[in-house]
């Protein structure tokens, strides 16, 4: 790793300087050296940090400035923390001290941040007055036409179509196969089931809902019953009572010549 | 405001009516700019001639006592076309769902679309018919005959189709022998249609002649 | 639009902005003038001078791509009488603070804003998206997905400015590696970034240049 020489002039006049400057303090030149190192906090590899910060301090001394005295306890600190790292990769105790760095780090990092965020907020502040000071006004009233332009392809429908078909598929019970016959096909008259349904009544007094199926042999058939049911219950000729699991039938009326269904 | 100038007045007169979207009455002007009337009234009326004489984007309407900016008639057709440029939008996924099974089986009822979907698809149909991408044709012959629906020429034209021909090819539709009205509004008998080669296989076309003949006779 | 001269375009540019009363973009009015994006900008310009040099009641601002009518600032006293309005109040400092760093470390979440301040923002995030000053924009692909936010339009209208160019250069900020999402999406790389001259002016560049150099060479 060639080792990188750091700007003394700047560094020098960042004293003399207001707030704000790099190299305030210790912690200020570590970071400056990780992001000229483009390393994060948590990745500080304390050898290579060690050795810059020691040439920046060496750089200092053959400037013959004063090296001020916190910068020389972080040198001895950092060359304790290597030291032990050195001997030993499990020592708790150093680890224990490069968290400590690392978290002065992080917090002094957050800090000047936030000192740099400060800054902006007093330079754009000022720029917030135009807003405070003008009004917009609301549009025109312009008529819109409800017609609106679509634009979509043709492969959109088969799309929507696999939706549907996929949802439902998933929604079993019932099967759609099982509507199919309620709507369109009617092998079995609800007619005549639903006068077989009224003289079965009149023989047999008030039944069950569900007995009113037995002896149906297929799907059709079952649907015609139901379909007879639902147009005699519509008509007022018969009348269902109790709940969904216990429900009776019984005969309200007469069933007319023709009851159209 | 004795320290402005007309200019300065005519200028702050502008800003005032330009911040209202509503007739400004002139009583407000004359308190806001502590002037009188006859002032006032005098600055509106230059105001208003130099936009009419300026040929200006905007124009000054004067309503008894209130004033109101407007946009320009001269350039109203220009204006309504630079709103008028809206993206073609898109059809949100129920109402392309809905859409589907009108172009489908068409011409067919909105409880139809709902047995299929599963929901109560009603307010969806009410936005296409709206949106004239489907339209009412008819009533099926049913009890409570209900609507039939069908989609129309914005349907064809939003999804770049000659005819319903063009629809794309769908996989395992099922026809269930429906009722159907052709092009000019005649009812389609499905038997007929199904005489003709179609995709439907021969028992299904067993079952739905049978399923006539019960209507017929019974 | 061959038959219309300059000030009639002029006009019907005035127009159209003052029709919409919300930010105009730049392609409705080619497109409703039928004319090029270069010769409407330079339309727009000139209408903008125009409102500016007169002082007149009126101002035309400039958003990213779009344009917009307001009432000139200078008379914001008068109008606001002649409205019986307040003058709306001032953003706290904590509003402040947030929205700047949303403005500069754009688009970023909650928890960033969060760990710079070191103290909880929820609140004040949720004020600024109330008052539209920033808005949601994607999330971040990282586990729990956290919300982007970055500023809006009515952010560079409250600020007068017509991009985020042109916010205040902020003193020395390190991005710090934190990685940030382009307009597409991308992930940028934050060296990557550091090493591009940007929008940066020459004087900027060469200090920039020069401070490597002192890297390299020392």
């Amino acid at each position: 790793m060639d080792s990188p020489v750091f700007k003394l002039e700047k560094v020098v006049r960042s004293r003399s300087e207001e707030e704000m400057q790099d190299f305030e303090g210790p912690l200020d030149l570590i970071l400056f050296l990780l992001s000229k190192n483009k390393m994060e906090i948590q990745d500080i590899s304390i050898s290579t940090i060690l050795e810059q910060y020691l040439a920046w301090l060496e750089a200092r001394k053959m400037m013959d400035l004063e090296v001020a005295s916190e910068f020389i306890t972080m040198a001895s600190h950092l060359m304790y923390i290597k030291t032990r790292m050195l001997l030993s990769i499990e020592d708790e105790e150093a680890q224990t001290e490069m968290d400590a760095l690392i978290q002065s780090l992080e917090e002094r990092r957050r800090n000047e941040n936030y000192g740099k965020i400060r800054q902006a907020v007093k330079r754009l502040e000022p720029l917030g007055e135009f807003g405070r000071n003008i009004e917009t006004r609301p549009p025109e009233p312009v008529e819109h036409g409800k017609i609106y332009e679509y634009k979509q392809e043709p492969a959109d429908l088969v799309l929507a179509m696999a939706e549907i078909q996929n949802r439902a598929e998933r929604r079993l019970p019932p099967p759609r196969t099982a509507f199919e016959a309620i709507v369109q096909h009617e092998p079995y008259p609800v007619e005549s089931k639903a006068k077989e349904i009224v003289s079965r009544l009149k023989a047999g007094g008030m039944t069950r809902f569900l007995l009113l199926f037995r002896g149906n042999r297929s799907r059709s058939e079952v649907v015609a019953t139901f379909l007879a049911v639902l147009e005699l219950c519509r008509a007022c000729i018969i009348h269902l009572a109790g709940s969904e699991t216990d429900c009776t039938v019984k005969q309200e009326q007469e069933l007319p010549e023709e009851l159209k269904f | 405001m004795e320290n402005m100038d007309m200019k300065e007045i005519e200028s702050a007169i502008e800003g005032i009516l330009f911040a209202s979207g509503e007739p400004v009455q002139e009583e407000r002007i004359c308190t806001a700019l502590e002037l009188d009337k006859p002032t006032v009234q005098q600055m509106l009326q230059k105001l208003m001639d130099y936009y009419a004489y300026e040929r200006r984007g905007i124009r000054l309407l004067h309503m008894e006592e209130t004033w109101q900016l407007c946009s320009s008639p001269d350039y109203a057709d220009i204006i309504r076309k630079a709103f008028e440029i809206r993206k073609p939008a898109k059809l949100s996924q129920p109402a392309l769902e809905v859409l589907t099974i009108f172009a489908y089986y068409q011409p067919t009822t909105r409880a139809y679309v709902d047995q299929i979907r599963g929901v109560d698809s009603s307010y969806t149909v009410g936005l296409l018919l709206e949106r004239k991408l489907i339209e009412e044709c008819g009533r099926l012959q049913v009890p409570g005959r209900p609507r039939l629906y069908r989609t129309t020429k914005n349907f064809l034209r939003a999804f770049h189709l000659t005819s319903l021909n063009d629809l794309p090819e769908m996989p395992d539709l099922i026809t269930e022998g429906q009722m159907r009205i052709g092009d000019n509004g005649e009812i389609i008998d499905p038997d007929a249609e199904m005489a003709e080669p179609a995709e439907e296989e021969t028992t299904e076309e067993e079952t739905q002649s049978e399923a006539s003949d019960d209507m017929d006779t019974e």
